[in-house]
């Protein structure tokens, strides 16, 4: 007779991170953090929660209680699609949804997300491409994702994009902004320096 | 603690510590000081609250005297309009108030160094804000010398405002 | 430099400086001790101690045992605020026969100890404030409080079941009451419920007695219709006069036996009912409800065609064999003097539609919970009968916890009865109809005598609970199960999944809130609000039913949430205080009024028109002006303006002022 | 009132045809609005998740642009992307809700030559056609009352929430205004402002498909016969994935989605063309008054 599969869960308090609840608290948007009830509201109101591995309320209380290894490697925080349902409906005045960016930002930072999970990658093509022209183009950003995510899928999105372009929906050449494209660059390199000297 | 509470010996460049006289009235802004005190509400430390029945009865001459005695700054706290105990009292002293100020401008001491707020027995938090407020603005402006008392024709001044303002 | 002061009777200041540690409330803070060694130096300072807990006996005895060995005649407490113990060291004052006048207090509590973070800080701010104290009370003098008699009447506002309790017992300790109410019946809120929990009595059974007793008590002057239109006055002497509207029924002549409402040319009601939450409608002349108090019917001019349009047959008046029917009545005004007001004038629901995601007035089959009191009452719109606007039965009811509460977009604060509202209610619908009930709480609050045993018997009723604050009501439908339901979203929480729950009615425990009207009223009084509109207390804990104006006292919900125990209870402690103050006799007068010196004044005439109390005249003859101190309420307007310096006003004069000021910053 | 148009990023791909409609119908409705000169990308959503304060310089260098456009009215920038608005949105009122926030900003836009004091108010076209325009000038522009096309009126999410202060978060109204003035049916439903799926639909297509789907889905119960929408990438998802959901839950969802300027452009009697519909996916033909 097989035997009762059994795994021990318990956390002790050193395993926890204390200053955790701290540091995302005191981005904007956290301030509220502290005052959650634990009511769910978040979680009921959201239309993704169905796939999370931790609802949303929970992913409150564990970053509050200093779960951080949980909270970051969470799938919870990478499906919120910020519609801003929870941060308007929360009886508490939490903003949600940017915990949850505070969270993926946490994420990337401490390079704990899945490898070939889409969501960082593609905010970084974003980045990437703003970076370079000023704008973002979907259809080269989109493309890199899934190249470096899940190269099969190029194939299974081939027919979509073919539609888009003959549609006239996806630019194949680069979209520029006018003016001077480096003064974002320059913009983007100030504000590393001004948050430096803020800290 | 409160996260919304300045740093309390938050000094200047300079280490300047601004001295704040407050003139609160008993039935609103006094209650609504200890109210702050009740829900430990932490401000900065640099008011010193006087306490008078009615915002009404602040007269003029007391701010310069608390000015010339050394303070950086006054703070005045009433009944919001509408509900001074007394009626109107605070109509009087915002009245006076707006005439001081004017009166202050001419004489070359800046009128952000007095301040009028009118805060109900209910606002705690108000007089927490309002007080950290004042105190970072008079910090900015930086210690006020009135050493020598004001010249006769300025005390006259004064009067005619107490007067003036009081006209109705 | 600070002068050597000699007092304005010519004494020398003898000071004693009492510095107290107030448990741990001030001494965690303040360097208690480093204030007593300060103040020993100060000018004038002949003793300076620390104690413990100076409003304490033994406190108060050191005081007394130094005046009396130390020759002390100024007395100086550092401790709390004024507002609360000043009366408590005047009176050690007194005892040991010093004018009560030669005293005053340092706030280093409430305005140090308690808000300062630093504790060097703090100990600076306390020298501040005792270096000023002991530089003003040399100023101090000898003042005498008036004495003023007070009437022996009560006002009491509202009559719910707090203001009908506080009334019954003032009549009954021999007090003529005028009891207000602005609706035509007594009986407030208490008057629609079904049961009380968690006792399940009925509650027009335990009202209804109460209510009779007011409308035959020889003490009690009941006016319905009627509201306060303004007060003046003060503690012991107020003068009031109210509004009365007209009923357009002679309430000496009706008897309710209702002929005339059967013979209103109207056959069917046409005015959406407010004792029963509009779920039914009466007639133009109608009785509020069968136990209403007084016993009759009244005329709503709105609908009546006669008063409306001036043109109709009139069959109310002919049926009436009482002659009661009086369409020429008109708006009366009453003034009265009284010595002391309770207010009680209640709250009202918080309007769930400003929820739209319960969809309340969008999904007919939703319900506030006072709809449904209305529903399960055997007096009701249904006779008691749960049939929903459909006319179906429910199967399954979703109570929702909490609506318009703890929720800071519309009301921070727990309504503190919803809980055990929502589970009396949860335990009639089993009683009555057997249908499955899902109560949706955020955090059951069963905190009272009786209740947590209330709880427990309704888990065991099969009610299902779930800790979780809904979302949303919906009708959309995503399972065949769902469809021409309405669905409630929730997260159940103690099981971290999110449910959908199909269900046939939804009842919404709303908030209580304040009156639309509060602020109003509260002005109309001379008292402070909450910020959520609730009535101020003079303070939480020990002056729980006292406002900032003397004499004018709090019951009921009018104060803040709470529920019928409670509120009687405060009704019983409000009417109390009243009686404390009108069988006294007389109160007091703080001696605080101003004066104008005759060789000062210069006759400018300016203080004449600020006086809010016209307590100044200007005698023409002497060309001076004088104030009535029986008429001056001592807010000190007069002495703020006077430009030759001659009004004072006594405990604020300008010398004391100016020694207050010279004191917080001289010394530190 | 001044306007300056901003179209943001997906105006210029995936969502041209929201662009080409909505400078018809400014036309057509004889509003004076031109490009924000020089605009760069609003910061997005995704890229709020790499680095937030960049985003927000990002999104207040447009601000900052548009107010040099100044005159003696503030500018309203209209933004008809719900990313884009809500960004633009977000980063006012964070600049001033928090100091520090703002005096990073400020100091970083100072050292590329830019200011920005506050000043720009930034609207969607929703808004300013129902409160600025009024639906009465509307109503006249229509000369091809669309008779019988019941459209289900989809806000999205970051159209409403949180920013926005000219319609109500749970029921918005303003776009069934508008289809009604255009002599449409409004079909009242109730997920109006549920999310689409966003950018998961690309990420986690599972997750993504369902939520675009569940919407189409219930609009199709409610009788909807075509769905009007105010986001490029509401109607991405929305429209172009509608092949992928017939494999993924073998149901046939033929229900053509629009830029509700689309359906403007129509009513007014625009030219196919120069209002997009041949960028469509799901024919608009087959839709009551749109052939």
């Amino acid at each position: 007779m097989s035997s009762l599969q059994i795994q021990a869960r318990i956390k002790h308090q050193e395993e926890l991170d204390p200053d955790f609840a701290n540091s995302i608290a005191a981005l904007p948007g956290g301030e509220n953090l502290s005052r959650c009830i634990q009511c769910g509201t978040c979680s009921s109101t959201c239309p993704v929660s169905l796939y999370m591995d931790y609802t949303p309320r929970r992913i409150i209380a564990m970053t509050r209680a200093g779960f951080k290894q949980e909270v970051l490697a969470s799938n919870t925080i990478w499906l919120c699609a910020s519609c801003y349902e929870c941060t308007v409906d929360c009886p508490r005045q939490i903003k949600v949804t940017d915990i949850m960016y505070a969270l993926k930002r946490r994420a990337m930072d401490e390079k704990v997300y899945p490898k070939r999970f889409p969501t960082p990658v593609l905010a970084k093509e974003f980045f990437k491409s703003v970076l370079k022209t000023g704008r973002s183009n979907e259809g080269l950003t989109v493309t890199w994702m899934i190249l470096k995510t899940a190269p099969l899928n190029m194939l299974k999105q081939m027919g979509l994009g073919l539609k888009l372009l003959l549609r006239g929906r996806m630019a194949l050449g680069i979209e520029k902004m006018e003016g001077d494209p480096t003064q974002i660059r320059r913009l983007m390199e100030q504000v590393e320096v001004e948050e430096k000297k803020a800290h | 603690m409160s996260n919304l509470s300045l740093p309390q010996t938050a000094a200047g460049n300079d280490g300047f510590e601004p001295r704040i006289v407050a003139f609160f009235c008993n039935w609103c802004t006094y209650t609504a000081s200890d109210l702050a005190g009740i829900s430990r509400m932490t401000y900065a430390p640099n008011t010193r609250v006087i306490r008078v029945m009615c915002s009404g009865r602040i007269e003029p001459q007391l701010i310069l005297a608390a000015l010339r005695k050394g303070a950086d700054g006054v703070l005045i706290g009433g009944c919001h309009p509408g509900d001074c105990h007394y009626q109107v009292g605070n109509y009087k002293c915002l009245r006076r108030f707006k005439l001081l100020k004017r009166y202050f401008e001419q004489m070359g001491i800046e009128p952000e160094r007095v301040r009028l707020e009118w805060i109900a027995a209910s606002e705690g938090d108000k007089v927490q804000k309002v007080t950290n407020e004042m105190v970072e603005q008079v910090r900015k402006l930086g210690p006020l010398n009135l050493a020598e008392p004001p010249k006769p024709h300025h005390q006259a001044a004064v009067c005619a405002v107490a007067a003036e303002g009081a006209v109705s | 430099m600070f002068m050597e002061n000699k007092a304005s009777d010519g004494e020398q200041p003898r000071v004693g400086v009492y510095v107290c540690y107030c448990g741990m409330n001030i001494a965690s803070k303040v360097d208690v001790e480093a204030v007593r060694q300060f103040a020993e130096k100060l000018p004038n300072v002949v003793v300076s101690r620390t104690y413990k807990f100076m409003c304490s006996d033994p406190g108060q005895e050191l005081i007394a045992h130094d005046i009396k060995e130390q020759n002390l005649n100024r007395i100086v407490v550092a401790s709390c605020s004024p507002l609360l113990h000043d009366a408590t060291f005047r009176k050690a004052c007194a005892k040991a026969g010093l004018n009560p006048f030669y005293f005053t207090m340092a706030n280093i509590r409430e305005q140090v100890s308690w808000v300062t973070a630093n504790s060097a800080a703090a100990t600076k701010k306390a020298e501040a404030l005792v270096a000023a104290a002991v530089a003003r009370v040399a100023m101090h003098e000898a003042l005498e409080k008036k004495r003023v008699p007070v009437h022996a009447d009560v006002m009491v506002v509202g009559a719910g079941i707090s203001g009908i309790h506080a009334a019954l017992l003032l009549a009954n300790a021999g007090k003529k009451v005028y009891l207000v109410e602005r609706e035509p019946s007594i009986g407030g809120h208490m008057g629609q419920l079904d049961k009380t929990f968690p006792t399940l009595d009925c509650s027009a059974c335990i009202l209804t007695p109460k209510m009779s007793e007011v409308k035959n008590h020889p003490n009690i002057t009941l006016w319905t219709l009627s509201e306060v239109q303004e007060v003046s006055g003060f503690s012991g002497n107020f003068k009031v006069k109210v509004k009365r509207n007209p009923r357009f029924v002679k309430l000496e002549l009706c008897v309710a036996c209702g002929q005339c409402v059967e013979a209103c040319v109207f056959k069917e009601g046409r005015v959406p009912d407010e004792y029963n939450i509009g779920l039914s409608k009466h007639k133009p002349i109608y009785m509020p409800f069968p136990q209403a108090t007084p016993a009759s019917v009244l005329i709503d001019p709105n609908a009546c065609l006669k008063l409306s349009r001036g043109k109709c047959a009139s069959k109310c008046v002919e049926a009436c064999d009482r002659a009661a029917i009086d369409f020429e009545q008109k708006v009366e005004y009453s003034e009265v003097d009284v010595g002391a007001i309770i207010l009680a004038t209640g709250y009202q629901l918080f309007d769930a539609k400003k929820m739209p995601e319960y969809g309340y007035g969008k999904y007919p089959n939703v319900y506030t919970m006072i709809e449904l009191e209305r529903l399960v009452n055997a007096a009701g719109p249904t006779q008691g009968e749960i049939v929903m606007r459909d006319g179906r039965k429910p199967k399954r009811v979703g109570i929702i916890h909490c609506v318009g509460s703890r929720d800071k977009r519309h009301h921070p604060y727990c309504s503190s009865v919803c809980c055990m509202v929502s589970l009396k209610m949860a335990h009639l619908i089993r009683e009555r109809i057997d249908a499955e009930v899902f109560n949706f709480y955020i955090d059951m609050r069963t905190t009272l005598k009786g209740y947590e045993e209330f709880y427990d018997r309704v888990l065991h009723d099969g009610v299902n609970f779930v800790r979780g604050r809904v979302a949303e009501v919906t009708d959309w439908a995503m399972t065949p199960g769902e469809e021409g339901k309405l669905v409630i979203r929730v997260e159940d929480t103690l099981i971290g999944v999110v449910r959908r729950i199909p269900v046939d009615m939804v009842v919404l425990a709303t908030a209580m809130e304040a009156h639309d009207n509060a602020d109003d009223v509260r002005r109309k009084f001379n008292i402070s609000c909450s910020k959520e509109g609730w009535f101020l207390e003079r303070h939480p804990k020990l002056a729980p039913v006292s406002t900032f104006s003397d004499g004018i006292f709090l019951a009921g919900v009018c104060q803040g949430p709470k529920d019928i125990p409670e509120s009687v209870a405060q009704a019983g402690a409000a009417a109390a205080e009243a009686l404390a103050l009108v069988d006294k006799g007389f109160v007091e007068i703080e001696p605080n009024s101003a004066c104008i010196d005759a060789d000062t004044c210069s006759g400018c005439k300016t203080c004449v028109p600020l006086c809010p109390y016209h307590a100044i005249t200007f005698d023409a003859e002497k060309k001076i002006s004088a104030v009535n101190e029986a008429l001056c309420k001592g807010c000190g307007t007069c002495v703020g303006s006077c430009p030759s310096g001659a009004a004072q006003q006594k405990l604020f004069t300008d010398e004391q002022l100016h020694q207050e000021i010279e004191g917080v910053l001289n010394y530190v | 009132m001044r306007y300056l148009y901003y179209p943001g990023c997906s105006l210029k791909g995936t969502g041209k045809a929201y662009d080409e409609s909505l400078v018809a119908v400014f036309d057509k409705l004889g509003m004076d609005v031109k490009e924000l000169p020089g605009w760069n990308c609003c910061g997005a959503t995704a890229y709020m998740s790499v680095d937030e304060t960049k985003a927000f310089a990002l999104a207040a260098r447009n601000l900052a642009l548009a107010e040099q456009e100044n005159g003696s009215d503030p500018i309203h920038l209209i933004a008809p992307c719900a990313a884009c608005y809500l960004v633009l949105n977000k980063v006012q009122k964070y600049m001033g809700e928090y100091g520090h926030l703002r005096e990073v900003i400020a100091n970083s836009l100072k050292a590329v030559g830019l200011n920005y004091h506050g000043t720009v108010k930034v609207r969607h076209p929703l808004d300013v056609f129902v409160n600025d325009i009024g639906l009465d000038k509307i109503k006249a522009a229509v000369s091809h009352p669309l008779k019988g096309l019941k459209v289900a009126s989809y806000y999205g999410c970051q159209v409403v929430r949180p920013y926005a202060d000219f319609d109500n978060q749970y029921n918005p109204q303003t776009m069934d205004q508008l289809m009604k003035a255009l002599g449409a049916e409004a079909v009242d439903w109730p997920l109006k402002t549920r999310c689409c799926g966003g950018t998961l639909t690309g990420t986690v297509e599972e997750a993504g498909l369902r939520m675009s789907y569940i919407l189409l889905k219930e609009a199709s119960k409610r009788g909807a016969n075509i769905m009007a929408t105010a986001c490029p990438l509401c109607q991405f998802n929305l429209e172009c994935y509608q092949g992928k959901m017939r494999g993924t839950f073998g149901d046939s969802i033929d229900l053509p989605v629009a830029f509700f300027t689309q359906i403007m452009g129509r009513a007014f009697g625009l030219e196919a063309k120069r209002i997009g519909l041949q960028r469509l996916f799901v024919p608009v033909k087959a839709a009551p008054a749109m052939a």
